[in-house]
C-alpha cells in the first residue's frame, strides 16, 4: 500500500476534527496528489463499516450512517431514590401545591436539590404554578405518572395522617399528634 | 540462584553505560539515584554475570570510589557513606570466620541478599527501558482522534413502592416534633419600620439618631433586637430609595438618620 | 462486505476505548462467530495506516507504529519521564501490588514521592488496597490507562515478565528476606 496513503488514513483516523486537504498537502510534502489519495481512500471504504466524509470544509471518517441504529444498545437500569428522594415526593405528594422552600420546612432539612431531579427525572413531580409572595417560588405537585407508578386512582387515594397512624407507619407519640395537626394543609 | 534468566537484562547497554568505566570514574555522583545504584553501575562495568560477580571485588571497587569522591566533595550526601561503612563491616564478615553464636544472617547471606538486591534492581530498570521503548499511545501510535462514542440508551426504572413512600411520609411526621420553631409574631418587622420611617421622613426630619427611630414600644431583649435591626435595615431600604440619609460618624457610635434635603426635590416621591 | 463485520468494524472505531469480545458478542446477537470476524477485520487492516491491536483486555484500532514518525508533526512536547519515576513505574508495574516502602526497599532509594505525583498525573498508578500489617500501608498497581499508553493487552503482557519471575526477581520482600527464605531448610 502507498505510504502516503497510509500516512493519511491514520492522519484521518488520529485528528480530533475534520482535516483540510491543505493541511494533509503539508504534512504529505511537496509533489503528493492529495485529491487523488482522497479519491482512493473513499472508494477503499465504500460499503464498509466506516466511510470517509466530507464536513466542514475537510476530510474525516464517521460510522456508516445505515448501521446507527445497530450501534446504539438499550440498556435498562433499575434505581433505587435515595430516602431523602422518597421523602421528598411524600411531602410534595401530601401538602401539594407546595413550594421548595416550604419542602425543606416540613422535612426540616435543608438541602433537596438532588432529590428534586431525581423525581423530576423519574417523571413523578412537575412545577404547578408559581406561589405569590417575595420571590414568586414555584410551586410543586405529582403527575399522572406518578399515580399510575404508585396505583393510585387519586391524590384522595392517599391514606391520611389518621390511617398511617393505624397502620403504625407513624409514632402514635401524642405530641407529633399536635404537630401534625399544626402544620397539615388547608 | 542460578543467574541463568538475569543475562536477558544484558541485552542492551543501559544508558551511560561507560560512565562507571573503573580506570575513569566520574566523581560525580549527581547522575545517581543512591548508593545502589553506584553499585549496580560499577557491577555491570565489570561485564560479568550478576549472579556470579565477586562482592568483596564489588565492595572494595565501592570504596576506592567513594574515597576518591569524598576527596573532591566533603559533603558527600551520608547515604553514601552509610552504605561503605555497610560494605567494611560486610567484607570483614566475609573474611573473619563466622562466629557460631552469631544469631545475624551469615556473611555469605548478607553478600547473596546485596547480589540479590543488585539483580533485582538491574531487572527493575531494564524493564523500565523495556518498557519506555513501547510504541507509546500519543506519541507513537495514535487512538482514534474523535471517537462518536457508542450511544447506549439508558431507560431508568426507579424502584420505590407505596409502602416505601407511606412510611418516609409517617417517618417524617414523627420528627416534625425534633424541628425547634420560634414564635415569631411578637417580632418587629420591616414592613412597620418602613411605613414609620417613611412617614417620619415625609416631615423633612432633621439628624436623629436611631435609638429614636424605634417604635414607640420596642420591648426588651429578643423583641428590642428585632425592633432596633427592622429600623435599621428599613433605614438602609430608604436611603436606597433615596428618602432619607443615614450616617455613622465612627466605628460602632450611634448612627443617625435624616430626611434628604429639600433642596433636591426630585428625589422624594410624589 | 459482511454485515457483522460492518458493525464491528463501526463498533471498535466509533469506541472511545478497547472493545471486550464479550461486548462485541452482545451487540452481534447470538451466532456470531466473534473470533473470527476480529481476524478477519485484523486481517484487512494489515499493512495499512491504522491496525486492529488487542489492548487492556479488548480490541481497539490504533495508528501503524511505524508511521509515528511522519504523524509527530505536532510536537506535543511531552516532558520525559525522570529515571527515578521510570523505576518507579517498572517497579510497581512488575511487583504490584507493592507498597510505597516497598519501592523504596527495590530502588534502594529513600525518595520517591515527587515519582509517585509524576506517575499519579499521568495516570498510569493508583491505590489497589491496603496491606495487612502495622500501618496498613496503601499498596499499588497500575491501571487501564497504563495498558492503553503502553500498548500491553494485560499485565501478563509485560516485557520479560516471565524470565524474571522464574529467575525469582519478581518479590517485593527486602532482599535479606527473600535470601533468608530461599536458604532455609525445608
Amino acid at each position: 500500500m502507498d505510504q502516503d496513503l497510509r500516512l493519511i488514513e491514520a492522519v484521518l483516523f488520529a485528528s480530533g476534527a475534520a482535516v483540510s486537504e491543505a493541511a494533509l498537502a503539508e504534512r504529505l510534502g511537496e509533489g503528493a496528489d492529495v485529491a487523488a489519495l482522497l479519491d482512493d481512500l473513499s472508494a477503499h471504504y465504500r460499503g464498509r463499516g466506516i466511510r470517509l466524509c466530507r464536513i466542514a470544509g475537510g476530510w474525516t471518517f464517521r460510522t456508516a450512517e445505515d448501521l446507527s441504529d445497530r450501534l446504539r444498545l438499550e440498556r435498562r437500569v433499575s434505581r433505587k431514590p435515595s430516602r431523602a428522594a422518597v421523602e421528598t415526593l411524600a411531602v410534595i405528594a401530601y401538602h401539594q401545591p407546595v413550594t421548595r422552600s416550604e419542602v425543606e420546612e416540613i422535612r426540616g432539612v435543608a438541602a433537596s436539590r438532588g432529590s428534586f431531579d431525581i423525581l423530576l427525572e423519574a417523571g413523578w413531580i412537575r412545577p404547578t404554578g408559581r406561589r405569590n409572595g417575595p420571590g414568586r417560588p414555584t410551586t410543586w405537585g405529582t403527575t399522572t405518572q406518578f399515580l399510575e407508578h404508585f396505583g393510585l386512582e387519586s391524590l384522595a387515594d392517599l391514606p391520611n395522617l389518621g390511617e398511617l397512624e393505624a397502620a403504625g407507619l407513624i409514632d402514635p407519640r401524642p405530641a407529633s399528634a399536635v404537630v401534625a395537626a399544626e402544620t397539615a394543609p388547608g | 540462584m542460578t543467574g541463568a534468566g538475569t543475562g536477558s537484562g544484558r541485552d542492551e547497554p543501559p544508558p551511560g553505560a561507560g560512565r562507571a568505566d573503573p580506570e575513569a570514574l566520574r566523581l560525580d555522583l549527581d547522575g545517581y539515584e543512591g548508593p545502589i545504584d553506584v553499585l549496580l553501575t560499577l557491577a555491570r562495568a565489570q561485564k560479568v554475570d550478576l549472579a556470579r560477580i565477586s562482592i568483596l571485588d564489588l565492595a572494595d571497587q565501592y570504596l576506592t570510589f567513594i574515597g576518591a569522591a569524598r576527596r573532591i566533595d566533603l559533603g558527600l550526601a551520608a547515604e553514601y557513606l552509610v552504605m561503605a561503612a555497610w560494605l567494611v563491616y560486610l567484607k570483614s564478615r566475609l573474611l573473619l570466620p563466622d562466629d557460631d553464636d552469631d544469631e545475624g544472617p551469615s556473611g555469605p547471606e548478607l553478600a547473596e541478599a546485596l547480589s540479590y538486591q543488585l539483580r533485582r534492581l538491574e531487572a527493575v530498570q531494564d524493564s523500565g527501558r523495556r518498557l519506555m521503548a513501547r510504541p507509546r499511545l500519543g506519541r507513537d501510535v495514535f487512538a482514534r482522534g474523535d471517537p462518536e462514542g457508542l450511544a447506549i440508551v439508558r431507560t431508568t426504572t426507579f424502584k420505590v413502592s407505596l409502602f416505601d413512600l407511606l412510611s418516609a411520609y409517617g417517618a417524617n411526621r414523627r420528627h416534625r416534633v425534633e424541628v425547634l420553631r420560634v414564635p415569631h409574631d411578637a417580632l418587629h418587622g420591616m414592613a412597620d419600620a418602613l411605613a414609620r420611617l417613611s412617614r417620619m421622613a415625609g416631615t423633612g426630619m432633621g439628624w436623629r439618631s436611631l435609638a429614636r427611630c424605634l417604635p414607640p414600644d420596642p420591648g426588651d431583649g429578643l423583641v428590642f433586637r428585632s425592633a432596633v435591626a427592622a429600623t435599621f435595615a428599613a433605614g438602609l431600604e430608604l436611603a436606597r430609595r433615596g428618602l432619607i440619609e443615614i450616617r455613622q460618624p465612627r466605628r460602632f457610635g450611634p448612627i443617625h438618620l435624616r430626611a434628604r434635603d429639600a433642596a433636591e426635590p426630585s428625589d422624594r416621591g410624589p
